[in-house]
């Protein structure tokens, strides 16, 4: 019974706080409801027994908006003055297929027959993904690292408007690269 | 808590995300509303984790959808400087001719 | 005692001060620090931050106005005090303190002024807001900049929260199309030259144009500080500048945020200005100049913040082919107080030439556009302009 | 989620009380130094902190044009609310008010939420000093944040566990500041970044008229200026734990000796402060991923080998 009403409380967080990422007059006050939004989340994923994965999502999640949040400023301009903005195009239908899914998804979550539960969690969950890791499942892993470094390489390449000729000169040959803004090592 | 209370609450959190990446037209907000629609995904594996086959390698689905939402973040902030440099917008109307 | 009254009595043992200087009243405002550091008080960075708002000087009415807004600005309890010349210090902190205390005083003061929220500090010399909550402000006669007033009417149709119009875009040097931001840095910032205002033009904290002003003072100062003083002898000349090198270096170490040999370089300035031989500070000097030059974080925090050409022209400055930097501005100082305070030589650099202050002033746009904040203030502090002799020059204008 | 074992609902109520008096210890000590520069009797610095909080309760608060006040009030109260969920997974003796298995994540996830927090202490109050500290703060973030994570990652690996209680318990027969140095330094140096305290402190630096702290006073600036140290705290506490061996030590019972070494490591990052210039994010950022990254990289690695092949 507790844990249907923490459970209550942390969903009912979750969405209103998602709810508000697009309702809210500023772009900081959405970027920080989306960060509440899935501090909820990985809450829910802690009753879960989830420890790891939970306090990851929290962590990775905060991280992310507030990194968000600068672009949110850089792009958009708002001063923390609540500025009345609706920057929304095709609403209706975008509202009418976000129901329509709704009502499918829980349509479905409510009729199909759920299959009783197999097999029981490990005692220590977070020793558990660590060997699954490295054991079965790390051929996945394996995949995702070589994905995770082309974004970071295909990120850096697609935002940055400098290459190493402009930096260092059309025969590299520069003592110290030409940067707006000089680093700590010079390099 | 039960299954389906825990999916209809993912549901709900993945339509609103549905909502807000259809219906915003600032490529951040796009990706905001992409973001709330994997924390839906997250929220229901999770519970599809724990209801029905709390093994293991489950877990790493779950590590997987992070990694994905991260790879999401970085590529939409990449393309958001892109064609904030490129056309001085950041609208993703203004960038439909890239659909060719 | 009761639990209020001890609240208070402890509040003002550590009372926050936040010192303006009017052009030409620097050496009251070095006797303010030194009074501050003696009685364990603090010198406030903001107006946010400070009890006591400390006039040195009898401020022009521009800086007046500026003083006025500041004052709106102190969260209170709060009290005001003008300081003019260095014999004053010492009475007008106690009167500050007591004013302090009053409670009935200090209610009073509360229930009288304005519960609006007040600007931002960075918002100190104007304009751009037009919101009716301020009209208040507004009334009495301020000067509006050009270039705000184009803002304004720019964005009149525009919805403006409080009173504030959104900021229009520009191309910044990463090529991005970034918001332009309008700021004045100074007149009022802690390691400032006196009465000096910036107005910038700021995309984040990078600096695309900036444009100086000098907010000049009512009246000369006399007597006090180093102008308006013809009658000194050599030795007064060497103690001042010893004073002045010292103080300039106290203004880079303290924005290069090292805070320890930042108040070291304002111990020995103190010092000086309070009568100790020079001949018993130069070893304190030394060692002083000994850790800054070989500091290699400072070094390295330092490297390649250089002031331009802006003394290419001068004594100082010519047959150099290098600009200078900031750091061999600072070790130079150092150097210089030590030889002097040490060695019966004459200053090297004379603090009296307008042409050169009026020269750095007009070098501050272009050695400013393209720098970040952080690097502006470490230019500007390094300039070491002396604004009260600019003020000076251009009375007969205004 | 929690393991009780340990658990002391006494504890629950002391816990804040202990870091508060190591906090305001710090600042005494703060005190101490600044007024042995000035040349004032050290009594009088020692008790700077106090009339330091009577000024502040004193103070009102104050609200600027148009500020986000909601979001302002959240970050100004942040920084004690994260440095207390810190408090809660450090164990200090006997004592732990949740030993849970993943608390070095947690201590990381608590300060991640520290960007989130000195962000919106930057934009709330509609400031462009306060927001360039709030930017300052977060370019700074990013350049700390890996190194100490990997800096986190090393005891753990070589206690084969991110319960706390078990790192403490791993170091029975040799404290890991002996054999992994590197991580330790980069953890101290985390600490100070994560408290924009000392030579890491440009978000709230004199240059921009105290940067994040611009506009704040009265009880908000209190409790920024509280959570500052209290963040220094944890984070000296949490080094103890990981790296110092915890509560081990001779003659002493462990939760004095767990105290004694926070307070030393806590008066060592006091000390630095007085001594280094500031260290700007913009020079930071180099230094950080192509040096401080790969050494602390190198770090985790030797230590992965050695328990490998230790088994």
């Amino acid at each position: 019974m507790l844990s249907t009403i923490v459970f209550s409380v942390l969903a009912v967080i979750a969405l209103a706080s998602g709810i508000a990422v697009f309702r809210v007059d500023s772009m900081a006050r959405a970027t920080y409801a989306l960060a509440v939004s899935f501090v909820a989340v990985g809450a829910l994923l802690l009753m879960f027994d989830l420890d790891y994965i939970g306090v990851i999502t929290i962590l990775m999640m905060v991280m992310e908006m507030a990194i968000m949040a600068i672009y949110m400023i850089m792009f958009m301009g708002m001063n923390p003055a609540l500025m009345p903005m609706s920057m929304v195009h095709n609403k209706r239908w975008s509202a009418i297929l976000a129901v329509g899914t709704f009502l499918l998804l829980a349509g479905g979550a409510l009729l199909v027959p759920w299959p009783a539960r197999s097999g029981s969690p490990a005692t220590d969950l977070t020793a558990s993904l660590g060997e699954a890791i490295m054991g079965s499942k790390m051929l996945v892993m394996l995949t995702v690292s070589p994905i995770l470094f082309a974004t970071i390489v295909a990120a850096l390449v697609l935002a940055n408007p400098r290459g190493r000729y402009d930096r260092w000169g059309d025969d590299l040959q520069r003592a110290r690269p030409d940067d707006p803004q000089q680093g700590g090592l010079g390099k | 808590m039960t299954l389906q209370l825990v999916l209809i609450a993912a549901a709900a959190l993945f339509c609103v995300g549905l909502y807000g990446a259809l219906s915003q037209q600032v490529v951040v907000m796009v990706m905001m509303g992409l973001e709330l629609m994997l924390n839906g995904v997250i929220l229901a594996a999770a519970a599809f984790w724990w209801f029905l086959a709390p093994t293991p390698d489950g877990q790493v689905l779950l590590l997987v959808v992070i990694a994905a939402m991260t790879v999401e973040m970085a590529m939409g902030f990449a393309v958001a400087t892109l064609l904030h440099r490129s056309r001085g917008s950041d609208m993703t109307d203004s960038a439909t001719d890239l659909s060719g | 005692m009761g639990l209020r009254a001890s609240i208070a009595l402890g509040a003002v043992q550590s009372i926050h001060v936040l010192v303006v200087e009017v052009p030409g009243w620097g050496a009251t405002r070095m006797r303010v620090e030194a009074e501050l550091a003696r009685r364990g008080w603090t010198a406030a960075r903001s107006p946010a931050d400070a009890d006591v708002l400390l006039v040195c000087g009898v401020p022009g009415k521009k800086l007046e106005s500026v003083c006025a807004r500041i004052w709106s600005q102190l969260p209170g309890p709060r009290a005001r005090v003008a300081v003019h010349n260095a014999s004053d210090v010492a009475s007008g902190l106690e009167k500050a303190a007591a004013e302090l205390l009053d409670e009935g005083r200090q209610q009073g003061d509360a229930r009288t002024r304005s519960h609006q929220p007040v600007e931002a500090s960075d918002e100190i010399e104007h304009v751009g807001h037009g919101g009716s909550e301020e009209s208040a402000e507004h009334s009495k006669p301020m000067d509006m900049d050009m270039d705000a007033e184009m803002d304004m009417s720019m964005d009149m149709d525009m919805p403006m929260p409080g009173g504030i119009p959104l900021a229009s875009g520009g191309p910044d040097r990463d090529g991005l199309e970034m918001d332009v931001l309008h700021v004045a840095l100074g007149p009022v910032l802690p390691h400032w030259p006196a009465g000096l205002v910036v107005h910038c033009a700021l995309q984040g904290d990078v600096i695309v144009s900036a444009e100086p002003d000098v907010l000049p003072a009512a009246l000369q100062p006399n007597n006090d500080g180093p102008i308006g003083n013809n009658s000194r002898s050599a030795h007064d000349e060497r103690r001042s500048t010893v004073a002045r090198l010292s103080d300039a270096a106290v203004q880079v170490l303290a924005l290069a945020g090292w805070s320890y040999a930042a108040g070291r370089a304002r111990r020995i300035r103190d010092e000086v200005a309070a009568g100790t031989a020079l001949v018993d500070v130069a070893a304190d000097l030394d060692s002083l100049a000994r850790s800054v030059s070989r500091s290699w974080l400072l070094r390295w925090a330092l490297n390649g913040i250089t002031v331009g050409d802006a003394f290419a022209n001068t004594g100082e400055g010519a047959g150099r082919h290098e600009p200078e930097t900031v750091r061999g501005r600072l070790i130079g100082w150092l150097d210089e107080a030590r030889r002097i305070a040490r060695y019966n030589t004459e200053a090297y650099e004379s603090p009296d030439n307008p042409e050169l202050q009026r020269s750095l002033l007009d070098a501050i746009p272009q050695l400013l556009s393209g720098t970040d904040v952080a690097t502006a203030r470490l230019i500007v502090a390094s300039l070491a302009i002396q604004t009260a002799q600019i003020a000076q020059a251009r009375e007969p204008r205004t | 989620m929690t393991d009780a074992a340990g658990t002391n609902p006494a504890w629950a109520l002391l816990a804040p009380v202990v870091l508060g008096l190591l906090a305001l210890a710090a600042a005494a000590l703060n005190g101490i130094l600044v007024a042995r520069a000035e040349g004032r009797t050290l009594r009088s610095g020692a008790a700077a902190p106090v009339f330091e909080v009577a000024r502040l309760m004193r103070q009102r608060r104050r609200t600027t044009v148009a500020a986000d006040v909601l979001l302002w009030r959240i970050g100004c109260s942040g920084l004690v609310v994260v440095a207390l969920l810190k408090t809660a997974v450090i164990p200090v003796g006997p004592w732990v008010l949740a030993d849970i298995p993943v608390a070095i994540v947690w201590f990381n996830a608590m300060d991640v939420m520290v960007w989130a927090v000195v962000w919106l202490i930057g934009w709330g109050a509609n400031s462009a000093y306060s927001l360039i500290g709030g930017y300052r703060f977060l370019a700074q973030a990013v350049s700390y944040e890996l190194p100490l994570m990997f800096a986190l990652v090393t005891p753990a690996v070589a206690a084969h566990s991110l319960r706390v209680s078990d790192v403490i318990a791993a170091q029975q027969e040799l404290w890991f500041i002996v054999w992994m140095p590197v991580a330790f330094v980069v953890f101290c140096l985390s600490v100070v970044a994560f408290s924009s305290w000392g030579p890491f402190a440009t978000a709230a630096s004199g240059d921009i008229a105290g940067g994040i702290l611009t506009e704040v006073s009265g009880v908000d600036r209190l409790l920024i200026l509280a959570g500052r140290y209290a963040l220094l705290t944890t984070g000296a506490a949490f080094a103890v734990a990981l790296f110092l061996g915890g509560g081990a030590g001779p003659l002493l019972p462990d939760w004095l000796w767990t105290l004694v070494k926070t307070l030393l490591l806590l008066a060592a990052f006091v000390v630095v402060r007085h001594r280094l210039p500031e260290v700007r994010p913009d020079r930071l950022a180099e230094v950080a991923w192509m040096i401080v990254l790969p050494v602390v990289l190198l770090q985790t690695l030797i230590v992965s080998i050695v328990v490998a092949v230790r088994g």
